[in-house]
């Protein structure tokens, strides 16, 4: 009996472990890159998705008029050139006339005319569209000339352009009312298939305008834990993966046939103050708040220092020294005499809500930040929230502090109007009306010269800083880790996986 | 006392009663704050210290100290764990003495709808609970307490319909005793034994499942510890930290070994069927 | 028989049940499919563009009206389309079963093979350092949280040995059993640790029990060979009580491992519905926990079942 | 000639220290072929320890033999010391050269297992037949203990079979192999008289067959008179007495076989009837008249389960009982003979029929003048409870506090039914069986009830103590005035207790009256073959002859009325119900 049992459980482990090994040897052809990340795409409607996790897939099929470069330039994408009228009131195209849709067909002028009437259209729903109010009719004077005629001139407006909400789409498609279940763009990839959750399978588009791809296709995998990547990284199970958690990030260099390239982006980490509510309603308070947080401690503890202290701008052509921003040197002292003028010496309770995992570093965030400011006597509550309930109740400003990972543009204006001028979309988030920002936004919005631009901007940030609505923190880095035979990624600022199409598989 | 001489007279019963009490005494330390730091004190020059004499199992991401945070950790997973068995228990208890007792379209109504919640994958229940009333210790223990709510229906109704048959009980009807007396007397105080083990083993339970719970980040808030939460905020420093896994670790597997030695031995002493004489 | 047909009775019952329950607590979640896909941008969108969208996503209408439709459309056999992968909620679901069903199957089998054995090898032992040992272990098994034994298998398999089963994907076992089996036998093994863990200490301890029956007594007397005594006459009586474990926690398993699918990146049931959930897909939600309901309650009934197999006096009794 | 089993200073113990923990105390005797030897003891006497030794059965249940010899010649001639014998060995013994049979047969048969499965696996190991040979043999065997329609029940799982049946097939098992020694340990206990008799008659037949040695281990010295050339009385785990039958049943020597034939019930036909009580010849008030009770239980089927028919526990039932006065009301299980009683004290609804109990005492109410005592004191008191709380259980349910005055009575029942007044602090787990029933007797009197209903309350007692509870019993009703209905199985303990007595079949009373003129003359069938089949002393070797009688089923279809009943009177109380 005693040696029958040991022999089963012998015999079981073996069987396990040589399961286990005939799945090792499963590899894809050499040309092929096997990629991971843990976030999947929600949807392929172009128009509609706004998850970073949507727009980074479909812009490997998708393409926009123009993209941004990796310092943030805007390059051609469909349009060869474009240029604005002298009064900045018209914005034309002209497309590439080699460009084609994977279903073969030329990309028109007529594309580019319903894809936008479609993302302007309200029923669509597409959040983007405030982005593009300023467009009021679209000509279409030949086939590949594309004039925008707008309400009044708006630089942004080209920026807003590159982003992948502003795909064109065949117009057949949309005809059709197929976009959002079959992807057909014009992009380097093609997406044969998508589990989502699971895994996309895309091969590389022969027919792309933009060039020749590198790789005969790409197999992402969506591993939701990310050691399960770094394991897989290890195990040369993929060749390529994107990595958000820097606890897990930081352990790839350890590994000798593994490489991490880190690329600082444009989202920056906030502590969301609600100007509304007592007694944030005081800016001594605010400021208090400002001067208690010592945000490299912060980046420090909770980013294990995987990133860079920063202000409101974080476009490397806008951002400016943080050092020279308000109360960004820590100073409890100052904090505490601020907390006394306003008449808050003991200080007072307040409630900070996290979003669970979104992002990882969040729940640490909220901690260090709860100790820091219990210095000057403000008692946090940390408060975690699934994602959605978060977002709920972040967009309802409901809330006395959030922790929160903000989108950043490329342009200052994008990045910020919704919140920072009075008819901004998100103004009742940030729930605070300042005369001076508003205006600084909109002599930005107008103006044409790139100098003047940054001047306008400096003053915007530095007012932003010392009226605390919020406490910016830093912007980290966001993660490639790949075997060292995969070279040629060019990583974006803006997060964008567009660099793909140069990458290539070594042997 | 005579229920711990027994446990302590039998070999399981003696680890797991051991393990069982020490716990509950460092929970009750943790939570009276004799711990050997502040648990919620952040060295941030210590940070993920190794073992050391200061720290005697090393400090975490925030430069807290891992041993104090384990004791307070303990506290937290035992209120968990003893707030929602016990809801569950008592729950239980009353639904199941009723179906039992009342029969008929009762019994069938309550045990249907311990059959939904039953059916109900239990951590999507779970899920659903806390994603409606937002997380934290009391979402957790409710949580966990309507999960076992139907086990413990059903732990309650097998015995009091047996028991209901019981002579004992018979005899009580002739005398013409109420419903209450023989309900509380003669049904509650004979399903003490089986409940006593119920819960123990239940207890386990609860660790494990606040331990998943935290896991998924729907458990214990931050800054708060439980073993739970210690363990998940650990898994993506393993390597960078290994003691941060280690010690919380240990400390639930202990912890739930302790619980399922005691019901055990709290089985074999309180369940007639093993105590049969033997030949 | 007439047991189980009355028990096929009350399904509508409970799935009537279940429907009501995750219909309204999924409402009551905050958020909604718009907020799930777009984030903070959903702040963006205005009142028409809004309304749009609810009508997109049928949140237009009340209650009562969305679960009047839904459950004439479950009773047609439509679950309605999920939102998140534009398919039939059906489609999606049975897309991720085989993957959960083997999952369940090859856990339970693990701990079949690992925990009967052991638990019978236990009770012959009883009270002996070997018995010792294997009860140790077992609850060393039970005691351990299993998404630390999965992510120790990980760790150790991928820095120790620096081998790991391709994770992320499935192969489905009739297209390449080598390749599928790789995939699921870590997953399995995780769970299987404290499903043989359970199944090693109720087997030990209803066969503890069926050994002091008068019938093995009985068998004893005649002469009949410890070995055979244990296995004629002794396990076929002491299996009903691993049966009804195994089958609890098999029903449990085809409702998905969150976790364990969590962790080795499988596309299972468990992690279609915590995603579901996450991204607000009522229809998926709704269709899911229907079926995983309805699996479960016919696991029971197979565990029934199973018992008219094993004991006669319930297959002849006229219960 | 060497004896067929010679047992020397048989040394038994249990546990971790088998030493400390001896419950066999050197035990010896011998046994020739063809022979039985009874041992007879009560429960702890070690009776049964030191049978399972002899083929080491006791091995399992934690037992070691610490010493002595236990010499058994084989079939071949040899001999060999079972007492050292190798596991190997013994499963060939046993089986081949040893039979046994248990007392429960119910529980003593393999559930999942068809009958023919059993009883072919002992010819497939000591025999060596498989297939169709062992199908044969299997139902050769069946026949052999007089099974009708044996090839079909072959196929019957065990719970497909009543007691009596089962026993046989035990007994077929074990005789299977034809072993040159049977144990039969209690093989009757658990079985209604009649079935005993025939079981009883089955193993005297068969042994005659056979030249078989055989140990059969009762504690009804009554029932060894039929069976047994030799007897060995045990006590504590010692042989205090053996001899041979005639010897230990005439000439007892040790002062506990005498008080085992002197202080336990025998029957002795209507001879030890109780004559302390005749009815009044004017008509009086009853303590409890019943008239007409029936009880009926649906049985359903189909689907909606819809009601079918109706199982006819009791079928019209009357009888009136006197103050002072016991009724024993008497019959096999399933005759209805408990359920009567429980429908008196309202535990099942009958559908039809009156009682009316009247009060000794006419302050109290009615509701409380019927108290009931259980057949088992084990499961009869709430082992949570103290005795204070069982005692006040019924002064509570009547409404009342408990006060001093309660108190007293508690003290003064429990100095009434021989328990230590410091009783009321214990628990009923440290009690013995006896002790409890004196419990459950006190806790009927609490309420100074005028009739108590004793449901079977002493069977599960051991006999000497069931002498003392009876004696118990007698005093009470003298003291209190009390009437009794006594329902029992057991015809030796009914003739010292009632003087009524009223024998019920399949629902019915078939006849009732004077407790010995029934007993010592019974008019009906039923009547006549259960008192032919209750063992006794005085019937020595006597042959019981076989009567496969079946007991009727008592489910009716939907609407049955049982025709009205029709008596004859034999004498001036005692009738019976004529038969068809």
């Amino acid at each position: 009996m005693g040696k029958s049992f040991t022999k089963t459980l012998v015999s079981t482990v073996a069987f396990a472990v040589a399961l286990g090994a005939a799945g090792f040897s499963a590899t894809a052809s050499a040309a092929t890159l096997r990629m991971a990340w843990s976030q999947d795409a929600t949807g392929l409607d172009p128009h509609k998705q706004t998850a970073f996790s949507s727009l980074r897939l479909l812009e490997l099929v998708y393409e926009p008029l123009v993209r941004l470069d990796k310092d943030l330039k805007i390059i051609p994408a469909l349009a060869d050139s474009w240029e604005f009228s002298e009064d900045g009131k018209t914005l034309s195209f002209k497309l590439d006339p080699e460009a084609k849709f994977q279903n073969g067909n030329k990309v028109a002028a007529a594309d580019v005319k319903a894809s936008f009437e479609r993302l302007m259209a309200e029923e669509t729903g597409a959040a983007a569209r405030a982005n593009f109010l300023s467009i009021e009719t679209i000509d279409t004077p030949d086939d590949t000339t594309v004039v925008f005629n707008l309400s009044q001139p708006d630089v942004p407006l080209l920026t807003a352009m590159t982003s992948i909400n502003a795909a064109v789409v065949p117009a057949s498609e949309i005809e059709a009312g197929t976009i959002g279940t079959k992807a057909i763009g014009s992009g380097p990839f093609k997406l044969d298939q998508w589990e989502p959750n699971s895994k996309e399978v895309l091969t590389a588009n022969k027919e792309w305008a933009g060039g020749e791809v590198k790789v005969d296709g790409i197999n992402v995998s969506v591993l939701p834990d990310e050691t399960a990547i770094l394991a897989a990284l290890r195990t040369k199970q993929i060749d390529f993966a994107l990595l958000n958690d820097p606890l897990v990030a930081t352990l790839v260099p350890n590994e000798a046939s593994l490489t991490l390239d880190r690329t600082p982006v444009l989202n920056y980490h906030v502590l969301q103050l609600n100007p509304s509510r007592k007694p944030m309603t005081e800016l001594g308070v605010r400021q208090a708040i400002s001067c208690a947080v010592d945000r490299q401690d912060v980046l420090d503890t909770a980013l294990l220092g995987e990133g860079k202290v920063s202000g409101p701008l974080t476009m490397p052509a806008y951002a400016s020294d943080p050092s020279q921003l308000f109360c960004y040197e820590r100073d409890v002292e100052k904090a505490k005499k601020l907390m006394a003028d306003a008449g808050y010496a003991d200080g007072f309770s307040a409630t900070v809500i996290a979003a669970t995992g979104e992002p990882p570093t969040a729940a640490a965030e909220a901690q260090v930040i709860q100790s820091q400011l219990a210095e000057i006597g403000i008692k946090l509550d940390i408060k975690m929230m699934e994602l959605n309930v978060y977002v709920d109740t972040w967009l309802k400003g409901d809330f006395d502090m959030a922790v929160a990972l903000n989108g950043g543009r490329a342009d200052p204006y994008s990045m910020y109007n919704r919140y920072w001028t009075k008819a901004g979309n998100l103004q009742k988030v940030a729930n605070y009306i300042d005369d001076t920002l508003d205006d600084l936004m909109q002599k930005g919005r107008v103006e044409t010269d790139p100098e003047k631009r940054k001047e306008i901007f400096a003053a915007f940030e530095k007012h932003l800083a010392e009226v605390s609505p919020w406490i910016w923190l830093y912007t980290a880095y966001s993660y490639t880790a790949q075997q060292k035979n995969v070279t040629g990624f060019v990583p974006s600022p803006t997060g964008s996986l567009f660099g793909l199409t140069t990458v290539t598989v070594g042997e | 006392m005579g229920i711990v001489k027994a446990i302590f007279a039998h070999p399981s019963g003696r680890i797991g009663g051991t393990i069982v009490g020490l716990y509950i005494l460092i929970a009750f330390l943790g939570m009276a704050g004799i711990t050997p730091h502040d648990p919620l004190m952040q060295f941030r020059v210590d940070r993920l210290h190794a073992p050391n004499a200061a720290y005697w199992m090393g400090t975490d991401l925030f430069g807290r100290d891992v041993a104090s945070r384990l004791m307070v950790g303990i506290g937290q997973s035992f209120v968990v764990a003893f707030a929602s068995v016990a809801l569950a228990a008592t729950a239980g208890t009353v639904l199941g003495l009723a179906a039992a007792w009342f029969g008929k379209g009762w019994d069938g109504l309550i045990m249907r709808v311990m059959d939904v919640l039953l059916a109900f994958p239990a951590i999507l229940l779970a899920l659903l609970i806390i994603a409606v009333v937002g997380p934290g210790t009391w979402t957790s223990v409710m949580a966990i307490a309507i999960v076992y709510t139907p086990i413990f229906t059903r732990v309650v109704r097998g015995p009091a319909l047996s028991l209901k048959t019981r002579d004992f009980v018979d005899a009580a009807r002739t005398f013409g005793s109420s419903r209450h007396y023989i309900l509380t007397r003669h049904l509650m105080l004979n399903l003490v034994a089986p409940l006593t083990v119920q819960v123990t083993l239940a207890l386990a339970w609860g660790l494990l499942t606040e331990a998943g719970l935290s896991f998924l980040g729907l458990g214990t808030q931050p800054p708060a510890s439980s073993l739970g939460l210690m363990l998940s905020d650990s898994r993506n420093l393993m390597e960078t930290a290994p003691w941060l896994l280690v010690f919380p670790g240990l400390a639930i597997m202990i912890g739930i070994l302790g619980f399922n030695l005691l019901g055990d031995a709290l089985r074999d002493i309180l369940d007639p069927k093993t105590r049969r004489a033997v030949a | 028989m007439n047991y189980l047909t009355r028990r096929l009775l009350t399904f509508p019952l409970v799935m009537l049940g279940v429907s009501i329950l995750v219909f309204v607590s999924i409402r009551l979640v905050p958020g909604n499919a718009i907020t799930a896909m777009l984030g903070t941008e959903a702040g963006l969108l205005t009142p028409q563009q809004r309304a749009a969208l609810e009508a997109y996503f049928g949140l237009d209408k009340s209650w009562p009206v969305q679960y009047g439709h839904w459950l004439m459309g479950v009773l047609r056999g439509d679950l309605g389309i999920s939102v998140t992968y534009g398919k039939p909620v059906l489609d999606v679901i049975l897309e991720r079963f085989p993957l959960t069903l083997e999952l369940a199957l090859l856990s339970m089998l693990i701990a079949l093979a690992i925990g009967l054995p052991a638990g019978i090898f236990a009770a012959t032992r009883n009270e002996k350092p070997s018995d010792l040992g294997v009860r140790i272990l077992a609850m060393i098994g039970q005691s351990t949280p299993n998404f630390v034994v999965g992510l120790l298998i990980i760790y150790i398999l991928s820095v120790g040995f620096g081998v790991l089963p391709v994770m992320g994907t499935f192969t489905p076992f009739f297209e390449n059993p080598l390749e599928n089996l790789g995939q699921l036998i870590l997953p399995a093994l995780t769970l299987g640790f404290a499903f043989a863990a359970s199944v090693t200490r109720i087997s030990r301890s209803s066969m503890l029990d069926v050994l002091s029956e008068d019938y093995v007594r009985t068998a004893r007397s005649k002469g009949v060979p410890a070995l055979s005594v244990i296995w004629r006459h002794a396990l076929p009586n002491a299996l009903i009580p691993v049966v009804t474990l195994s089958g609890v926690e098999f029903g449990y398993l085809l409702g998905g491992a969150v976790i364990v699918e969590q962790i080795f990146a499988l596309p299972g049931l468990g992690r279609m519905v915590l995603d579901a959930i996450l991204q607000r897909d009522y229809a998926l939600v709704q269709g899911s926990v229907l079926f995983i309901a309805l699996n479960f309650m016919i696991v029971n009934l197979l565990v029934d079942l199973a018992y008219a197999v094993l004991d006669p006096r319930i297959r002849l009794g006229d219960r | 000639m060497k004896p067929l089993l010679s047992v020397s200073g048989l040394h038994v113990g249990f546990g971790r220290d088998p030493r400390a923990n001896e419950i066999v105390h050197g035990v010896s005797f011998d046994l020739a072929a063809g022979e039985t030897l009874a041992i007879v003891g009560e429960s702890g006497s070690g009776k049964s320890v030191t049978a399972l030794s002899i083929n080491r059965l006791v091995d399992f249940g934690g037992g070691r033999i610490t010493g002595g010899r236990i010499d058994f010649t084989r079939a071949d001639g040899t001999a060999i010391d079972l007492a050292g014998a190798s596991e190997r060995e013994l499963t060939k013994i046993r089986g081949g050269e040893i039979g046994m049979i248990f007392q429960e047969p119910m529980t003593s048969l393999n559930p999942v297992l068809t009958i023919g499965e059993q009883i072919e696996e002992s010819f497939r190991l000591h025999r060596g037949l498989t297939g169709r040979q062992a199908k044969a043999a299997a139902r050769d065997a069946l026949e052999r203990v007089r099974i009708p329609d044996a090839a079909r029940r072959l196929k019957y799982c065990p719970h497909q079979l009543s007691g009596g049946m089962l026993q046989r097939v035990m007994i077929a098992t074990a005789l299977s192999c034809n072993p040159r020694l049977l144990i039969a340990d209690e093989p009757t206990t658990a079985l209604d008289v009649t079935v005993q008799a025939q079981i009883m008659a089955l193993l005297a037949e068969l042994k005659r067959e056979t030249d078989m040695g055989m140990i059969f281990i009762t504690h009804d010295i009554g029932l060894v008179a039929g069976i047994a050339d030799k007897v060995m009385v045990m006590q504590a785990g010692e042989a205090v007495e053996q001899g041979s039958l005639d010897e230990i049943l005439d000439t007892p020597r040790h002062p506990y076989t005498k008080h085992l034939l002197s202080a336990v019930p025998h029957f002795e036909a209507g001879r030890a009837a109780r004559r302390d009580y005749s009815r009044p010849k004017t008509p009086a008030t009853p303590a409890l008249k019943v008239e007409g009770l029936t009880v009926r239980f649906p049985v359903t089927g189909g689907l909606l389960r819809r009601q079918t028919g109706a199982v006819h526990a009791v079928d019209g039932v009357d009888f009136d009982l006197m103050p002072g006065e016991t009724l024993g009301i008497v019959g096999e299980s399933g005759s209805g003979k408990s359920t009567t009683a429980r429908a008196i004290l309202g535990l099942v609804q009958p559908i039809r029929g009156d009682f009316t109990a009247s009060s000794n005492d006419p302050a109290k109410p009615e509701r409380n003048a019927v108290q009931m005592v259980f057949q088992n004191p084990y499961a009869s008191l709430n082992p949570r409870l103290r005795v204070d709380s069982i005692l006040a259980e019924p002064v509570v349910a009547s409404g009342r506090k408990v006060d001093a005055e309660i108190k007293q009575r508690m003290e003064m029942l429990l100095d009434r039914v021989g328990l230590p007044r410091n009783a009321l602090e214990r628990y009923p787990h440290e009690f013995s069986g006896g002790q409890r029933q004196r419990l459950c007797i006190a806790r009927a009197l609490m309420l100074n009830p005028s009739v108590l209903v004793l449901d079977e309350a002493v069977s599960a007692l051991d006999v000497s103590v069931q002498a003392k509870v009876l004696e118990l019993l007698v005093d009470l009703q003298h003291d209190f005035g009390l009437a009794y209905l006594f329902v029992s199985h057991d015809m030796a303990v009914v003739e010292r207790i009632a003087h009524r007595i009223a024998v019920v079949y399949a629902g019915q009373i078939v006849e009732i009256g004077d407790a010995a003129a029934i007993l010592s003359d019974p008019r009906h069938s039923y009547t006549k073959s259960l008192i032919a089949a209750v063992p006794s002393i005085d019937r020595r070797r006597e042959h019981f002859t076989l009567d496969t009688r079946q007991v009727p089923s008592l489910v009716r279809p939907l609407g049955f009325e049982p025709p009205p009943a029709e008596w004859r009177d034999i004498g001036a109380d005692h009738r019976a119900r004529l038969e068809a």
